[in-house]
């Protein structure tokens, strides 16, 4: 059973943390992927930084810019995660705009990915449909999940498209907001959470955006199955040493 | 069955086109694409348009021949004016589409990027024109090579915001909009410039420019008692003006097309807008395209003296038209480009875009025969580019 | 017999025009004013001169009826769209006259005086087309504040003489251009921007500019089903655009004539130039007009914060115009001028020429009925007013 | 018989200078005319500074202007020259530009000149034609003669025209140049000035415009009968004390 599933099977209250690969430092993937892994995080995403970020706010657009000049690329990724999985069991996902994905080579990459022990991607501009009727096999092959969004202006019906599709999580961006954290969630976004779980979806939920301290996270987890945290990661790891992570997951954890 | 350069019920030119989008767009992508066909068909819509496109952008636009300049280069040389267009540029004939969409829609915010400022001003004009506010994301380089075009949208009331990301151009600012609309999605209407962006986006600005290429067959009836001339030339940053000229004539292969591309400082120094030739497939702001990128898959950084070429990415419909070799591509330097610019306005005593520069420049490159008809698209006016062409020719 | 207001036979409006000349330029005026109307009525020229009003100029402009703007007034209110001329104004119907009557003249030099630049543009532009030298006069302040005309002019190939004497302004570059006349009379003609100077100028100038009330009569028909406004109305600096759009309407006064002056900070101030309601008769650049001058015949030196209004006398037709009260006179200081610009802009998403901008601010000074036909004269765009529109409102 | 007529009909080689009333200084006109008087000076033109001088060139403009601005008005030039016929019989002709004579009233204008004893006029933008029609018989009343302007480009019809409406003098335009003083006078001139002698006018003729040394000088008197100095002599006054004038007319004798 992938590893993604099996903690979605397990665990409540789920923590997942992104960050950039490749930031503050260029050779900090595995520096960072050991100390979230013994810290209370249960999975990671891992960005494969791109250029051009569009669904992204300026924190993570910034790490990606910094990474992308640190040298960072699709190749130099595997090469760091190649004996990843000697030191960790976590679910790793990739989170990578599929521009860079389709240069490397979609295949190749799935591939790549399987190597290394890559459990998952998600694709924010590869939309379900496309993802559906071209690259399922491909992941599925190569034993990926792919993981997708929906927002508060996603469909009823279209929820259960994605419902479908999907083999691992959704991703359930909290709001409208890509603007970064925030410091707790509204009325309207709570209204949403509720709807959605109502759907009795057979997927897990995680929220996504906005998550940026122990209070969001525990509104996150109210409503769903988890949470992952971005930006107010980056926003820890340009100010403290990586050694201090475990810290800033207790904090999240309250 | 013929192929046809036109896209397809799918959203693709060939293999080229799309929607390749974040979830928080799809819900307005998707009502767009599901009612944007219905609304342009209403006859209450087309009249709206078509009145708006007469009394207010003064159109139909002339088409001009050339007499200097068709002497000089021995070949019939026509000039479809829309830098007679209000505001100046082509942008206008699909701004103003897209508020009339926008407003059936129940929109009451427009976004907007722009990269010359022209598809700025032309935004800022529409939503000024209907009482609607707008914003709109310019690269902070473009902001400081197009001051013309950022007072006039001031003047027009519309707030520009500074893409401060990346090249800090075009792109960028698309980037920036493309968040806005992902951080507005319920009141807001993004107002794209080009024939790029995800479908429905190409066809539908592609459509709204066609307006153009109707003209035209309509114009060259009566000067020449043909419908068809023998090129159509246009400047190609996303598109449009080549699209909206093209439009009519993408089937019908005695009309011969070309694209002309920015190649910047040359297309061998790292500072080119080039894309068909330097670009390779991939996907940006959401569609399936030629672009100029790393191996890596990293968008390139482009660079144009012209703002509005300024774009590493091309439509889907001319990545076709290139792959396909239905249309010639030709890069013409930021050198060239300039001195077509002052050549045009000495000749012929119209001071074109530097974007539109670009176009005449292919009269340099290539043999036209006599009874060739030539129709150039006279894409912009170069008012916006005083400063840019005095500082050149330290006029 | 009823009177008319057009010219009579001896180059008169009532009292004003004629021409007051130096001996120095009788050559000239004397052959323009025996063969203007000769050549003007010619088929050949006519059809030239329609033609290129058409296929460069962008002729017709539309009448736009502007809905918020007539809203807000609750009167119909159209605007004629000169603004999307080529070149950005009026100015050019006449030019393309000029250049056409100067070329059977024999004439292979070009002059002209300029103030906001439009018509010095104008004239830079049709000598670009025709391939004729150019040389404008401009005044040393208006060179600095229209700078983007400046370099429009330049880019044209035409030179720009500073002309350093008075007020620096419109009137000192028309004495620069009598006197580059009067060294020059053989092969130079001299093409005077509005309805000023000796006759046959006020005249000629009128007829090219009567393709705008011409226009009017047409589309008011289409769009009214009357082609009869209530009101004509347009701001007045030498007085071509507003002599254009009253043409037609002259003799018949049924449809009521609005003169707008500028009256710079206030008529009252010492600082203005509201010619009408300041002047006295007199004799400015060969012709017997209202002017304002000191009590010893001494040419005051006018202002505006707008270069084509900053000018000492009028038309003689319009002088006419007011001294038998067929024409309504009314001024508007620069402050009412301004906030208009940015009204028209936000309210309409035009952004006219001051010059323009002080014909609208009427609307604020009279009350008008519901079912009012107004037309005013969009005389030109603002782009070459930028600068001192930001400056003004800080933008 | 008019002062003019009389030295038209009794002298060769006329030499008439021109000046701008109120320049250099307010009160200067008397002194300069008494200087101009007393030298080898035929006849005086009295300019009325104008501020709009179009038929002149840059150095009358700004002889002009600064009269102005020393103030100098048409009121103020008839009192200073109230008492000028008790101290020269010199010809005077006052040189103006239309505007001010029109606002100080035509015929008031030409009755103070009949007063303080003017001779006669010359008006550059008061035409011929306009002349004769509508202002001759209040110039005649008052015994003022009107001088007009020929210039290479007036037809020899104009010319009679011209020659039947003066009683004084024609003023011949030595050249298409208002630029002010030259070296000397070219062939085109020259052919000029011999076409209009051949025409055998009943006026005499005085050459001007472009007058500026002995030479030009001498060159004009030949064709004619006489010159007029502008330019040169605004110069001269610009650097040279008044008392000198003397020696300046000498100059041009040569
Ligand atoms: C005058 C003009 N021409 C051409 C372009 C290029 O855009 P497109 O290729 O979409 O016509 C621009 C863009 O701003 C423009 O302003
Ligand atoms: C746009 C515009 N309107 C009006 C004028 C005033 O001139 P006229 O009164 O001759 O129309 C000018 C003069 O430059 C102008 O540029």
């Amino acid at each position: 059973m992938n590893r993604i599933n099996k903690v979605l099977e397990t665990k409540k209250n789920i923590l997942s943390i992104y960050f950039t690969a490749g930031y503050p430092n260029l050779d900090d993937t595995e520096k960072i992927i050991n100390e979230l892994s013994k810290s209370d995080v249960d999975m990671i995403e891992i960005g494969l930084p791109f250029s051009d970020p569009l669904a992204d706010g300026p924190t993570i657009q910034k790490s990606s810019t910094i990474a992308l000049k640190n040298g960072m690329n699709t190749e130099n990724l595997f090469v760091q995660l190649k004996n990843i999985r000697n030191k960790t069991n976590i679910p790793l996902i990739i989170m990578g705009y599929f521009n860079p994905i389709l240069q490397f080579g979609v295949e190749k990459f799935c591939k790549s990915c399987n190597d290394v022990g890559i459990d998952g991607m998600i694709i924010p501009d590869l939309p379900v449909d496309i993802y559906e009727k071209k690259y399922k096999p491909l992941f599925d092959k190569h034993g990926l999940l792919n993981m997708f969004l929906i927002t508060p202006q996603t469909s009823d019906k279209r929820i259960k498209f994605i419902d479908k599709v999907s083999n691992g999580f959704i991703y359930m961006v909290s709001s409208f907001s890509i603007t970064g954290a925030v410091n707790s969630f509204g009325f309207e976004q709570k209204n949403y959470f509720k709807r959605i779980n109502k759907m009795n979806l057979k997927s897990k939920l995680l929220i996504g955006f906005g998550i940026s301290n122990s209070s969001t996270f525990k509104d996150a987890i109210e409503n769903s199955n988890g949470a992952i945290i971005g930006s107010a990661f980056i926003n820890f790891l340009k100010e403290n040493k990586i050694e201090d992570i475990g810290k800033f997951v207790q904090l999240i954890r309250g | 069955m013929k192929i046809s350069f036109n896209v397809n019920k799918m959203g693709y030119y060939g293999d080229f086109g799309g929607a390749y989008i974040p979830e928080m767009m799809y819900s307005n992508i998707e009502e767009l694409r599901s009612k944007y066909l219905d609304i342009c068909s209403e006859k209450k819509f087309q009249s709206e348009f078509n009145e708006l496109l007469k009394q207010y952008v003064g159109r139909p636009t002339p088409l001009y021949f050339a007499e200097r300049l068709s002497k000089k280069y021995n070949t019939k040389i026509y000039l479809k004016r829309e830098d007679l267009c209000h505001t100046g540029a082509h942008k206008i004939n699909n701004t103003i589409g897209q508020i009339l969409l926008a407003k059936r829609l129940g929109k009451s915010r427009i976004i907007a990027e722009t990269g010359a400022g022209q598809h700025g001003v032309a935004t800022a004009t529409v939503c000024a024109l209907m009482g609607i506010k707008c914003i709109v994301y310019m690269g902070e380089v473009d902001i400081s090579r197009q001051a013309p075009n950022v007072a006039r949208m001031k003047m027009l009331g519309a707030e520009v915001k500074p893409a401060i990301s990346g090249s800090k151009t075009l792109k960028d600012a698309t980037n920036e909009a493309i968040r806005d609309w992902i951080n507005n999605p319920v009141d807001t209407h993004y107002i794209i410039g080009s024939v790029v962006g995800p479908h429905p986006y190409p066809d539908m600005v592609a459509r709204f420019q066609s307006v153009i290429g109707d003209e035209v067959k309509k114009q060259l009836k009566e000067l020449e008692g043909t419908k068809k001339p023998s090129y159509v030339i246009a400047c190609v940053g996303g598109g449009s003006n080549a699209a909206g000229l093209f439009y009519p004539y993408l089937d019908d292969e005695k009309v011969k097309i070309i694209c002309v591309e920015a190649a910047g400082k040359g297309i061998d120094t790292g500072m080119s807008a080039a894309t068909s030739i330097l670009g390779k497939e991939g996907i940006i702001h959401g569609a399936k395209t030629l672009l100029m990128q790393s191996t890596d898959g990293q968008i390139t950084e482009p660079y144009s003296i012209s703002a509005g070429l300024d774009y590493p990415g091309v439509g889907p419909m001319h990545a076709n038209l290139f792959r396909t070799k239905r249309g010639e591509f030709i890069s013409i330097t930021d050198k060239e480009a300039m001195e077509w610019g002052l050549s045009l306005s000495r000749l012929e005593g119209i001071i074109p875009a530097i974007e539109t520069s670009h176009a005449f420049a292919v009269l340099d490159k290539k043999k036209f025969k006599k009874d060739d008809i030539l129709v150039f698209n006279c894409s912009g006016r170069g008012d916006k580019d005083l400063d840019t062409y005095i500082d050149y020719f330290k006029l």
